[in-house]
């Protein structure tokens, strides 16, 4: 057992669902007790998503349990075939009912012998393996079948795409600022002249997933989501991938350098060190900001850097490389990959923490006092109890990482949003710190003598009680307009009946 | 909905055992651990509930709860460690960090799988450690969202002292409320409130209610001579209320059975069975009922009653004639049916998880009286709804307001059905006289909001086609 | 006299500026005082403008004073049209040197015997008038003053675009969002089939000024800045103009809809109301928002409006129509043109306030009780007081409002930006509350153990008060590099001395 | 910017009286108000003077400072008004609303154009509404930027009490500097330490400096066992310093030369001119100058030195054989030029707003010592430099750092030059041995960032053609 306060990635059937209900018609049954299907209450209300999650859960309950779940999970499947229609029904235990050891791979057989649409079981162990894993296995089963499916039936195509074209894969809802990020990657390959062949999973449909050898190349702009489809497609296909996150001025014209350097390699001719110069220089304004006085005056600060490994590396090279900021401590949860996260920030910062427990990272940060936090909503917390400004920078998502207007942190738009954030990370925090210091000396007495205009009543202990009990941002009004309905009806003490009718007479 | 007036008949219902969703009864850790303030309270389960509880419940913004999960690894799965020990180690750890007056264990679902023996471990390492244990069984193969609190309530109730601690009894005010009530006054004004209670057998309430509303309603029932002996639970757990044979007990709300069933059957209390003190309605049946059982003469409560009503005229008239559905999700269904058709509402369904009859029984005779008064339609009660089923009811029936879990609040609005969201009453204020206005506040909301959106012609929001 | 803490407008001499240093290639000469040429520190602070800011002072000091300033103004100008070779040199004075009531125009025409480039004195009363109202005019006055030369000279295009075509009036330097609300506007004349024939004054060349009179139609997106030049060329060139601030879904789609009228009675056959749809409810995710769970939880809540026209008229509609959000109050500062502002916004909200002192609002906040305030950065200080979350929505500009990010405020990206800043505005003091209900409940000694791990020294009390006069950000680092050094040295007293010892030993 | 080893030349003075930036001296009410805790300060001026404040110093995070505008309109331009009237309706609101100690009256260029006569206002109404006034010209037609505090200052030291108030002197410190170094201190012990101190004729310090600085000059004099009767600012006006003829008075910037003159012309008081407490070498060799005029043996100050020297060399690898060239803008600049001269880097060109050769001669003397020792060549002094000219000679010289105004900052950043902003060592605690590191923690900031960034090619971000 683990004693554990806080989660940073997961349980693995979410890894699961995000992929099935990130494609487009494809549901999933989740065989589970009831509760376990807040996946939905997590997609409707963080992303804010218009349509039902298409994800049912086949309930286990204690009469489930004793008859054995075959009839039910098969009913449910063969039922939702029917209502639904979906191209692919993918089925899920979670952490509780894998335990079961049925033979769910048995259920799926016999309930696809009454179905028009494919089903699959996800392969995943809920006990060894966290969301982003299991995420990437399922895409990487979810491909496999399709592909072998598709090679059975021979309509495997074997043509390219006449000009240079790519996948993005490992687009998937409720991905940290998955949708914006993907907007941007595929204006970026407008730019260079690239045909986005297909984008997975988000918004694909599986009877498409046979195309994917057409382009010339794949992306996975995320280290944690997509990689195993990559390697596979690249092992059964030939497809070569780009697996450089293109975040950061400097890490973005990688990307596109090693784009160029893949598509050349199949024949064509392509330079893109214009673009590379002009978007650095001119368009984007990250690489001037960086330059500018206002950065200048980040120079050393000390800023921790946490999150998963995509973006915590991303971040301590730019924080580091681009903006002259000291990282002190670099640190991701994504402890089953940590070799390649030291391999690629050892050299940016002072220090490396893998790991998922918390109360690890608060003290480091404690110790460390940064000027600065770059981290999860985790890490943002700690800040806030040690009164140091944190920008997010990672799931575990929030609604906040769902923002309406346009936000990516990849490519050139990426760089100015990601410039934006470290300054406004240090800024608003020294604008509080500047309060601070000055703070003797700027009377605050003046603009607040509108509140509290002296009160001729008093408050007996009892109600001054129970007034301390209301929320802080309802107990002015409440005071306010119960002391109005006292001195109305000509009560000189409020006691807690008076309290009361208050608040029936004129809602207090 | 244009509502076809039918003759009033009795309740009916259904049960569809269905796929539906509500949340995890571990769910009830979210407001006890902030009510039973020096409780600590551990859930015994897979990475799937901590992450519930993290990111579903919303309660991501706690750095440092007065909760944690005991998570269960491959190890505990297989029966590979020793559960007593890996449990003593956390809650020897729990002990240092925090030490709390009781650490309550929540079982869940694999616990019940595996069969791990928490009734068995619990009262071992509460010797061994030092400090109480209450295991509670929260989990979703038998239990439905707010039925979370019923399971730590009923195995709370073992706990509270069967004699008043004579020596202190004078001494010191052992019940929280009352030394709430009495907090800064002098002892005489003390004793001399006491006349103002009327002589009846001790009476204890339960369910867990936040603070501002255990003293309304404790308020209430001191306005008739009633005095209130304690709450299950208590602000504190060393201030659990002394439960004697033969005290009354009355319950403040319907999700609440198995906690009735203990107080009775274990604790030999009497239970007050009454309608619920949710509307004023409610309220003034519920003080009623616990007057007439006590023997007392209920003073004003029909101009009380009365009062109330005409103060919320500005709500009801935005609701009166319009219909409500309910899919069904913390058990409070009956009871805010109740009261809305009260308001003039009708409502064709109310989808419950779980309908315990009897427990419910006075107020599912309200629920009927009221639809005969109001003249309109009595509602089917579905037990265990299927959601996918409620869904193409509602788009039949048109309701003016679904109120539902979270789930299906905003594909349905996205379809231009109003919504209110089910959890939001769990947590809001919504017992007692004065906070009836509260509930309309919710309830009324979208109606409010989406009168104004109408104008704009935003009415459907999703298209056939993919979006864009 | 008036005493005064704090202006929403600036004085006219920065109106003026704004306009002259908008325009490619103009210079302005300012004829004043040493220190008045701050308009240079702000336009290369807040804007981190990379090129040298257009304007030069011709300094008046006590010896210009005595001799009169006639020679040295007219060196200046003179001097910068050989070193720059402007088009167009504006002179100006400032509220302190038009005092001289020297005879500036006389300086102007002798100055451009000399020079190449045009001349021209603006020509703005600087105690009447505010930087908004000198902006207008002095824009309206180098428009005519183009469009008078281009007459005599007979250079007047008198054709139309061949395809319905638009100058967008308004966009100038330090304007609040200025830059982003411009490329939105781009975008959308560009998904509208219009052609942008000018943009002014913001990277106009005046010789193209001449052109203006080939469009269809004006833009006009602030009140503030653009209506004189519009009236001016409606009167002249009987051009229409369109005076919607697209701001908000519901005023994007009349500002759109007015646009359709005005190019079809020109002869264009276009039918935008497909377009608005679509943009409406799936595109732009303002509507949805509106619709949303989130935005219901807003329905009802108090909201406080303050800000110059443009802003708080579209803020208040918005928030009224689209959110329904109970505005209690909704002011401007834009005192000479309230009539307009009361005609716009009285049907939303319960209170209007007019005034410029920034004291009067601040009570009236105090009064209301919002739940959250949208106004200027003086209105998000008094919430800050307050404790009322505050989103900025208008002028006076801070550094903040030039985001490197794309953030415009109009069009439909701009209703997303918007949504976001309504949300947050309520959410992040939601947060903020939610953590004060449970306050007592979250302890808080664990994760801040690791800070203080209880010091085995003393501070006597002079080193304590001046620790306490470091400002706090950085004194938790000094306290421990200076406990440090005293351990290290065997001190067991920290006294003065051992702290200014440390601080030249390790830097403390 | 390569060296050509010149050999050491006398300094060489010119004065362009270009049309130079810098900042208004109104902005000294920035800090001054900020030092004096019990003041007030109204600055009577325009709409440009004000918005100056808000926008361009970077106050506008303060919602209500201890200073505000008398915004000048267009009667009171016109002389429609009377001055008189107007400025005692404003003080008396100041009063009301704040009950200063002090109203400082800042004149402006307006007021200065307009012929207002403050001067002889103030006393009238300091009279008549019972609060102190004083009255300073901070006006940018005869002065710039950091000569604002020169004048209050100056005008200050006419409300400094001619002789120390007998009756109170042994009940109470009077002086701020002494009451804050014997906090909490017992009485016997701060009687005892007296003895610490050598005895001299009373010194005065002028010079406002953040408190921490002022205590680590007042101690470093101490230990040489010289005492510091009172400094020029206190923390308080009522705690203005005892100047009584014939006392010595010592500078600590070298702006401040009307305060200066007017303590040895008005107040009848000795200064001792010596280089500025800025750097170690400034520091010792203030410390030094002090020290011979009071005829005390000064103790381990070459060590001192040294000791420090040592300990910024980490910072200074960064900048020896740099060049630096200084635009002009705080009249700081000799003090730093010399002081990074000492450091290793060369200097071409300092332009300063203001020259009094007088005021600054041992500065300028030890400035030319420091070039001769560090065998560079004697930089030029450009009095009221021409920006537009000093840009051109910054494109030929290419020095390694400018350290220039605000208005300049990033252009020259987008062209590959580093830059540092001057205001920095206006704000910043540069003064005495311990605060030399920081003088180096911002003046090599930039070379720091720069070298970091040079190698991703991002030298120069400005296009020959607009941006896109």
């Amino acid at each position: 057992m683990k004693l554990a306060y806080w989660m940073y990635a997961g349980p693995a059937h979410i890894g699961t669902l995000r992929i099935a209900s990130s494609f487009k018609n494809v549901h999933a049954i989740m065989h589970a007790p009831l509760g376990d299907d807040y996946f939905n209450v997590m997609r409707s209300m963080l992303e804010r998503e218009r349509d039902f999650t298409p994800v049912t859960a086949s309930i286990v309950d204690r009469n489930v349990l004793a008859r054995g779940s075959q009839e039910k999970v098969i009913d449910n499947i063969t039922r939702k075939d029917k209502e639904e229609n979906p191209d692919l029904i993918v089925l899920t235990p979670t952490c509780t009912s894998s335990i079961l050891q049925e033979d769910l791979e048995n259920f799926v057989t016999r309930a696809s012998m009454d179905t028009k649409g494919d089903v699959l079981l996800a392969d995943v162990n809920h006990y060894r393996y966290n969301e982003l894993q299991a995420a990437d296995r399922t895409l990487h089963q979810t491909v496999k079948f399709y592909l072998d499916k598709a090679k059975k039936k021979d309509e495997l195509p074997t043509d390219k795409t006449e000009i240079p074209s790519v996948n993005i894969i490992g687009i998937s809802t409720l991905g940290f600022h998955n949708q914006h990020d993907c907007t941007e990657l595929k204006r970026l390959m407008a730019e260079l002249g690239i045909a986005v062949n297909e984008v997975i999973p988000d918004g694909a449909s599986v009877h498409n997933l046979k195309n994917l050898p057409r382009a010339w190349f794949n992306l996975v702009p995320y280290r944690e989501l997509g990689m195993m489809t990559a390697e596979y497609l690249k092992s059964e296909f030939d497809m070569p991938y780009v697996d450089i996150t293109p975040m950061g001025v400097v890490e973005t014209a990688r990307c596109i350098r090693k784009i160029q350097q893949v598509i050349n390699a199949q024949g064509a001719e392509v330079d893109y060190e214009k673009y590379i110069n002009n978007q650095t220089l001119y368009v984007s304004q990250a690489a001037w900001f960086s330059r500018s006085i206002d950065c200048q005056n980040l120079t050393g600060k000390k800023a921790v850097v946490f999150g998963d490994n995509t973006h915590a590396v991303a971040m301590t090279k730019i924080l580091a490389r681009e903006m002259g900021i000291h990282v002190v401590l670099a640190g991701t949860y994504c402890k089953y990959d940590s070799d390649w996260f030291r391999e690629q920030v050892s050299e940016y910062c002072d220090e490396v923490l893998i790991s998922e427990d918390n109360a690890e990272i608060g003290d480091a940060i404690a110790r460390h006092e940064p000027s600065a936090i770059f981290g999860t909503q985790m890490e943002r917390h700690v800040g806030k109890r040690l009164d140091i400004p944190c920008g997010v920078i990672a799931a575990p998502i929030h609604i906040q990482n769902f923002p309406i207007g346009y936000k990516p942190f990849m490519g050139y738009e990426g760089t100015n949003q990601i410039a934006d954030l470290v300054y406004n990370s240090f800024t608003l925090g020294m604008e509080d710190h500047l309060l601070e210091i000055f703070g003797g000396h700027d009377t605050k007495e003046v603009i607040t003598k509108g509140i509290s205009a002296g009160s001729d009543l008093s408050w007996d202990k009892e109600a001054t009680g129970e007034l301390g009990k209301i929320p802080g941002f309802v107990r002015g009004k409440v005071k306010r307009n119960t002391e109005k309905f006292a001195r109305e009806r000509g009560f000189a003490v409020i006691t807690l009946e008076v309290m009361y009718a208050a608040k029936e007479s004129v809602g207090a | 909905m244009t509502l076809a007036k039918e003759q009033p008949s009795a309740l009916n219902f259904e049960c569809e055992t269905g796929n539906y969703h509500t949340f995890c009864p571990i769910s009830c850790v979210a407001w006890l651990y902030q009510k039973i303030e020096d409780s600590f309270f551990l859930v015994i389960g897979t990475k799937t509930c901590g992450y519930f509880l993290q990111n579903a419940m919303g309660v991501m913004i706690f750095a440092e709860p007065r909760y944690a999960m005991a998570e269960l690894e491959e190890g505990d799965i297989s029966a590979k460690l020793n559960d007593y020990e890996e449990l003593k180690r956390l809650c020897l750890q729990i002990k240092r960090d925090r030490n709390p007056s009781v650490i309550v264990w929540i079982g869940t679902c694999t616990t019940e799988i595996i069969k791990m023996d928490l009734e068995g471990l619990g009262p071992r390492l509460e010797a061994e450690i030092g400090i109480p244990i209450v295991t509670a069984r929260a989990n979703g193969l038998d239990y439905a969202f707010t039925q979370g609190e019923d399971t730590v309530l009923a195995a709370m109730a073992h706990k509270c002292p069967t004699v008043a601690p004579k020596q202190e009894a004078e001494k010191k005010e052992r019940n929280a409320v009352s030394s709430l009530l009495n907090f800064g006054r002098k002892k005489e004004e003390v004793t001399q409130e006491e006349s103002e209670y009327k002589d009846h057998t001790p009476l204890v309430l339960f369910g867990s209610l936040p603070d501002p509303v255990v003293t309304n309603l404790t308020l209430e029932l001191k306005k008739q001579g009633v005095k209130v002996s304690g709450w299950l639970p208590s602000k504190r757990f060393t201030e659990l209320p002394v439960i004697e044979q033969g005290y009354y007990t009355a319950g403040v709300n319907p999700f609440l059975s198995r906690t009735a069933t203990t107080l009775m059957r274990r604790r030999k209390t009497k239970l007050i069975g009454a309608p619920f003190p949710i509307g004023p309605d409610g309220t003034r049946a519920w003080i009623e009922k616990i007057c007439s059982v006590l023997e007392i003469e209920p003073q004003g409560l029909e101009e009380r009653e009365a009062k109330i009503w005409a103060s919320l005229e500005d709500y009801i008239k935005l609701i009166r004639s319009k219909s409500v559905f309910f899919m069904g999700d913390n058990l409070l269904e009956i009871s805010l049916a109740r009261f809305l058709i009260r308001c003039g509402m009708s409502c064709h369904e109310i989808g419950i998880p779980y309908m315990d009859k009897r427990y419910q029984k006075a107020e599912l005779d309200l629920l009927e009286k009221t639809c005969n008064e109001m003249g309109v339609a009595i509602p089917t009660i579905v037990e265990k709804p299927d959601n996918y089923n409620q869904i193409q009811r509602i788009y039949d029936l048109k309701p003016d307001l679904v109120i539902t879990g979270m789930a299906h609040a905003n594909p349905l609005e996205a379809r231009g059905i109003n919504t209110k969201w089910s959890v939001e009453f769990t947590f809001a204020q919504i017992h007692g006289f004065t906070n009836a206005r509260d509930i309309l506040e919710l309830a009324t909301r979208p109606l409010r909001r989406n009168n104004n959106l109408k104008e704009l012609g935003w009415d459907k929001l999703v298209q056939e086609e993919a979006n864009v």
